[in-house]
């Protein structure tokens, strides 16, 4: 297999991708909408949270915190400062960055399960407070939002709504795809993979640790605030144990460490549950015997098992350029 | 490439239902489809025992000709009490299936993340099994809910435990959850204005926990008259249990949430639920003679899932107010007709309500009272006022 | 002339051990000076605490900087540049990706300008992909830039290590047993490549136990027994030393 | 009050230290943390209900009966699941423990479908009274049956030469190996111990408790909380931790607020990995960039 093989099936593959999603808002009815979106949203949210467990290797459950931070961030200011929606938008995804980088700094003390189990301990505790948010966050019953304007447009029905969230995805999977591809991008990876390898060339690892944590959590904010955005509205439950799990599964399955895995993994796992209604314990099962037969035959994901059999799909962390 | 597939299979499936609808969405020749979604996976699954009865009833009026000339063809969707799946299930049931009307959602959270969307297209919304009260106000015009929401669980419980002889120390234990909350602000607003008096102890306890030894020596230390719980089946029972491990031996009162036989069966210990009462929305116990008649219906025309009790029985209320709605909008009906029918619906007895249901314009809370359930001299008992023969 | 490296009184105590006990020598630029003793001498934990990966008391300074107190990053931005014995590498990325990664500290692309892949970053990476290709170039082994580290010999891996340390100019490489795992073919190639970089005026400390590649290649000896200098001095003087032959071979006679 | 609170401390702490110390066992000696532990404890606990409900049987005999069901569990998930990916990194094996707790979870729903099942007290000899202080049977055959399992395991673990060789061989892998440990066995008689473990403690709280297939998530991070607090992979610490926690949520409860109990196991994980990540009885763990 040739590299350029390789580089073509993968353009090919994203062109039509791009086109029929675009032009989805068209052809498909609301429910196909609503699960497009939902498939954007985990995207972008496996996407943020692959920073740490992907490039960096490290075992943290805080992706569902960063998410519900980012959607409450967003809503508090919708709904409380009647800000325009972009600096809302933008809000959350700060809120989001800041809380990895908070989230970062025990990073650097603790051993990996100790790691696990704070960030598990956190990921609850922030569903504790949205449950007694009171007024700021509506507390047990959640808040409604207004529908936001964006550019004029007023983001009312689901095919707005998805268009602008397939933009942000669009996006934020370039842009990770460069930072991945450029200096702190690699930075990260080096450190996860030998951090007194990469301190030996001049790379600091606790600065690029801690640049793991917030750009994870910058990112999967963004997944938050889009949620909210396309939901209308916000409450505790959607922040549950099960969400998180659901969200480790989708970079597992899809691949970890790479940029097109999460991305994978994150399609069919929301694609999945669509198809498998009705059974009790039926869904909890699949996801059971997915992760076993993957963590047996193919560790590194659906992506890991394709780059596999074809070589030169293989990601690059060089030139932004190409 | 996966999505490809799942795309084309959707615009096929959006062409057919196109051709299909010509009357009225969800309305053919013979059919008429009901789109139902429930929790029947995840925490909350044993609420998907409400549509049981329910798809039992329908399954009975299509076996007696349907409704004026059309069967109710059922299609049931899982929301596993998440509110982005419930948005999920409604848009399949809306845009996908196509359906008439919506006959679903028993927990709070889910509807209201649906109830928005389902309003401005327009789908008629029959209330399940959801209680909260913030599901008619403010009030939508398509969503009818023909179960008394939580305000009304919430009085009846107070209105029950003052009409006790000289009661004036109640106390109560929820969860902190939306359910909860909309059953306990309601209860402390009501004491306040009716009673000039105030719960003297307030405790909160988590979904899932094993262990309230606290909650419940803080309602002893208390020394209430009466305590009252607005708490899920599960923990319910072990409140109860827990209660009289403990020795507070004040009458307690349980919610809409736990029916009293299963608390009773789950509880498994007589003089545990010798002084419990709990609040009961249909016209009697379930093993009970009112109730023998949908019971065997269930067995007949239904998938019983164990034993039937009181879940089973709760949605059929409903399900005959759509039928008698169905009736009522001609040979050829429309959401508008349907929704009007409703709102012109006065004092419609199920028989499997413990009151009759009545809608109008400005009111789409059906049922405004209920009874409190409870055994006396080892009879069940459905009753309105406390019992004089009880302490 | 100021000596590229100068060790004054260094020790390593590790509870209670003294695994380093007041060592100094210097090393001059452009000398290759190899460090040798038994197992246990301290060697490691020297070349350790020369480049903060261990606490240490007294001094180290290069080019009369002083290094000592520093963390690990800082002190190779000065200038020293080391390889591992064994996990220096990192196995998951190409020969071309972990070369890049030496770049780090001449080719930075800020993390705004590279996520939005502004001209400026799109050059700097070009450019530090073409000074990397350059590199492998010179040390012949450009044909394997695509090949992931994990699947290269344990000679290649050390020739890349090589050209990753020094693909930012340094001014003191050290170098933890190289020759360990090489065959006799690949222990001269690294021979020559040492001398060449001695030649451009970098300093080389070497801490290895194959004898005829120290004999080979190194200007200075320096001896270290039980964490004490013992000797210091060029391979033949070292050799002939009574103290060193005694610690080392358990006689006096090195045949 | 205070009384009965630290007495119910007790008891529920019990429960923790149990399934603190079933965790901290697999972990020390297989570096494994196990986070589908949670849901083995909920299985024990139906697995007891069937033979003990549904078959009729005799206590002792359906409590021996789930144990030993149990631990071939155990063994069957080690050697299928576990000992293929041994040797990968921690996240493969985290994840593992992951789809094991899924797999637990569903096959109980499956099975009991959507209701709760009570289950029978186990002796019904009415409650001792201490003062105004009630300590009813349940509580205290819990109390003394993770006493009694506490000393017999602790005695194992460090008085007998096979309880030292594990010890030993939890540190190295490979050194244990190298001396001629039958590895796999060892990590597969470990997975058997670890899990009979969660089984008791499933028998023991199984009454008073209700069973539901959700029961274990709670658990888990009660356990974790007591890991962490007595000192994370101290054996010692388990149990103390687990009690300590106990108790202290129970004070917590009555005399702050209820609401805060929610929270109080994330509250105590959060405050002793910030502040002193060695815990009680743990040695310090931090690792220096």
């Amino acid at each position: 297999m040739s590299s350029t093989w390789g580089k073509r099936l993968g353009l090919a593959a994203s062109a039509l991708v791009l086109l029929l999603l675009f032009a989805a808002p068209k052809l498909a009815n609301g429910y196909i909408i609503y699960i497009l979106a939902m498939m954007c949203i985990n995207v972008v949210m496996a996407t943020g949270f692959n920073f740490v467990i992907g490039f960096l290797g490290q075992l943290v459950f805080a992706n569902t915190a960063f998410f519900g931070i980012g959607a409450y961030c967003y809503s508090i200011v919708m709904v409380h400062t009647g800000l325009p929606f972009p600096v809302a938008f933008l809000a959350a995804c700060i809120a989001g960055g800041v809380a990895g980088l908070i989230v970062g700094l025990p990073a650097l003390r603790l051993t990996g399960f100790q790691l696990a189990i704070v960030t598990l301990a956190f990921n609850e505790l922030m569903r504790w407070i949205y449950l007694h948010s009171g007024s700021i966050g509506g507390g047990a019953s959640g808040m409604e939002l207004p529908d936001p304007q964006f550019l004029g447009l007023e983001l009312i029905n689901d095919r707005q709504k998805y268009v602008f969230i397939l933009a942000v995805t669009v996006v934020a999977i370039w842009m990770v795809r460069n930072i991945a591809r450029s200096t702190v991008g690699r930075a990260i990876v080096s450190v996860g993979a030998g951090e007194l390898a990469a301190a030996s060339l001049t790379i600091p690892p606790v600065r690029y640790k801690i640049a793991a944590f917030g750009l994870s959590g910058f990112f999967t904010a963004i997944a938050g605030a889009l949620f909210a955005l396309l939901l209308g509205r916000v409450a505790p439950e959607s922040f549950s144990l099960g969400q998180l799990l659901l969200g480790f599964a989708m970079v597992m399955v899809g691949g970890m460490g790479t940029v097109v895995g999460p991305i994978l993994g994150a399609i069919l796992l929301t694609a999945a549950p669509e198809f498998l209604r009705n059974i009790a314990g039926a869904e909890e099962i699949l996801y059971s015997f997915l992760l076993i037969g993957l963590l047996l035959f193919m560790p590194s994901g659906l992506f890991g098992g394709l780059c596999a059999l074809i070589p030169s799909l293989r990601e690059r962390h060089l030139g932004a350029a190409q | 490439m996966f999505k490809w597939k799942i795309s084309s299979a959707a615009i096929a499936l959006a062409a057919l239902s196109a051709l299909q609808a010509h009357a009225e969405t969800g309305v053919t020749k013979d059919t008429i489809k009901i789109g139902m979604f429930a929790p029947m996976t995840g925490t909350s699954a044993i609420f998907g025992r409400y549509t049981i009865g329910v798809r039992a009833y329908y399954n009975m009026i299509n076996a007696q000709g349907g409704v004026n000339g059309r069967k109710i063809e059922v299609v049931l969707e899982d929301d596993a009490c998440n509110p982005a799946t419930a948005v999920a299930a409604t848009k399949r049931l809306v845009s996908q299936e196509s359906v008439f009307a919506v006959h679903g959602g028993v927990c709070t959270a889910a509807v209201m993340a649906v109830k928005k969307e389902l309003q401005r297209e327009n789908v008629p919304f029959m209330n399940l099994g959801a209680a909260g009260a913030s599901l008619v106000d403010p009030i939508a015009s398509n969503l009818f809910s023909p179960l008394p929401n939580t305000t009304v669980v919430a009085q009846t419980l107070v209105n029950f435990a003052m009409s006790r002889p000289d009661t004036k120390r109640l106390a109560i234990i929820s969860h902190p959850d939306d359910w909860g909350k909309s059953q306990l602000d309601p209860a402390i607003q009501l004491l306040k204005d009716k009673y000039k008096i105030e719960f003297v102890e307030n405790v909160t306890m988590e979904r899932g926990a094993t262990d309230i030894t606290p909650q419940i020596l803080k309602l002893r230390v208390s020394k209430p008259d009466v305590v009252l719980s607005f708490l899920y089946p599960t923990e319910t029972a072990i409140f109860v249990r827990s209660a009289h491990k403990y020795g507070l031996d004040a009458p307690l009162l349980g919610c809409f949430g736990a029916p009293y036989e299963d608390t009773v069966r789950r509880v498994d210990d007589p003089d545990a639920t010798k002084n419990l009462y709990i609040f009961h929305a249909l016209g009697g116990s379930s093993d009970g003679p009112e109730m023998s008649k949908w019971v065997e219906m269930i067995k007949k025309y239904g998938a019983p899932d164990g034993t039937i009790g009181d879940y089973d029985l709760s949605g059929i209320g409903g399900a005959q107010v759509v039928v008698e709605a169905l009736k009522k909008a001609g040979p050829d009906p429309t959401r508008e007709k349907f929704i009007e029918v409703l709102n012109s619906l006065k004092n419609f007895d199920t028989g499997v309500l413990s009151a009759p249901i009545s809608f109008s314009a400005d009111d789409h809370a059906g049922v405004k009272s209920g009874e409190m359930m409870t055994s006396l001299d080892g009879k069940l008992a459905s009753v309105k006022t406390w019992p004089t023969s009880k302490k | 002339m100021t000596p590229r490296l100068k060790l004054e009184h260094v020790s390593v105590q590790f509870a209670g051990l003294r695994a380093v006990s007041d060592v100094s020598f210097d090393v001059a630029p452009g000398e290759i000076c190899a460090v040798i003793g038994p197992n246990g001498a301290g060697k490691s934990t020297l070349f350790n605490a020369i480049g903060g990966y261990v606490r240490a008391t007294g001094h180290v300074y290069l080019n009369d900087t002083l290094l000592s107190g520093k963390s690990v990053h800082q002190i190779a931005a000065t200038g020293v540049r080391r390889t591992f014995q064994n996990g220096g590498l990192f196995l998951d990325l190409t020969v071309i990706e972990n070369v890049v990664v030496g770049l780090h500290q001449s080719h930075n692309v800020p993390l705004v300008a590279g996520a939005l892949a502004l001209p400026s970053a799109r050059r700097m990476e070009a450019e530090a992909i073409r000074k990397a290709r350059e590199l492998l170039d010179l040390m012949g082994i450009l044909n394997l830039e695509q090949v992931l580290v994990r699947d290269l010999s344990s000679g290649q891996r050390r020739i890349i290590e090589i050209a990753r340390a020094l693909a930012v100019p340094a001014k003191l490489l050290m170098l933890d047993e190289p020759a360990v795992g090489l065959t006799t073919l690949e222990i001269e190639h690294l021979d020559q490549v040492l001398k060449a970089l001695a030649r451009d005026g970098i300093s080389v400390l070497l801490v290895e136990h194959v004898l005829d590649l120290v004999m080979s290649v190194s200007d200075k000896v320096v001896v270290l027994n039980s964490g004490m200098r013992l000797a210091e001095g060029t391979p033949a003087e070292v050799k002939q030393d009574p103290a060193v032959l005694e610690a080392y071979l358990g006689y006096s006679e090195l045949c | 009050m205070l009384g009965q609170l630290i007495l119910s401390g007790i008891s529920q702490g019990a429960i923790y230290a149990l399934v603190a110390l079933g965790m901290t066992v697999l972990y020390r000696t297989t570096a494994v943390l196990n986070f589908g532990y949670g849901d083995t404890f909920m299985l024990g606990a139906f697995v007891f209900y069937v033979f003990l409900k549904i078959a009729q049987m005799p206590f002792g005999v359906a409590a021996l009966l789930t144990v030993a069901v149990m631990i071939g569990v155990g063994l069957v998930i080690e050697r299928l699941l576990i000992r293929p990916i041994a040797a990968r990194p921690h996240l493969l094996i985290a994840m593992m423990t992951i789809a094991i707790s899924y797999l637990f979870r569903g096959a109980t729903r499956m099975i009991w479908g959507r209701d709760v099942q009570p289950m029978p007290s186990l002796f019904d000899f009415p409650p001792v009274f201490i003062g105004d202080m009630v300590l009813t049977s349940q509580s205290l055959v819990i109390m003394v049956a993770a006493a009694v399992l506490v000393i017999v395991f602790f005695s194992f673990f460090n008085y007998s030469a096979l309880g030292k060789l594990m010890q030993a061989a939890s540190h190295s892998p490979r050194g244990a190996a190298l001396i001629g440990i039958n590895v796999p066995l060892f990590s597969a008689c470990m997975w058997g111990l670890s899990v009979a473990i969660a089984a008791v403690a499933g028998i023991l709280v199984a009454p008073v408790t209700l069973l539901y297939p959700d029961m274990g998530a709670a658990t888990l991070l009660k356990a974790f909380a007591a890991m962490t607090l007595g000192g994370f992979g101290n054996l010692g610490g388990a149990v103390l931790g687990g009690v300590v926690l106990g108790i202290s949520e129970q004070l917590c409860g009555g005399y702050i607020s209820t609401s805060f109990m929610d929270i109080f196991p994330y509250l105590v994980i959060l405050v002793v990995l910030l502040v002193y990540p060695a815990g009680m009885l743990g040695r310090s763990e931090i690792t220096r960039v």
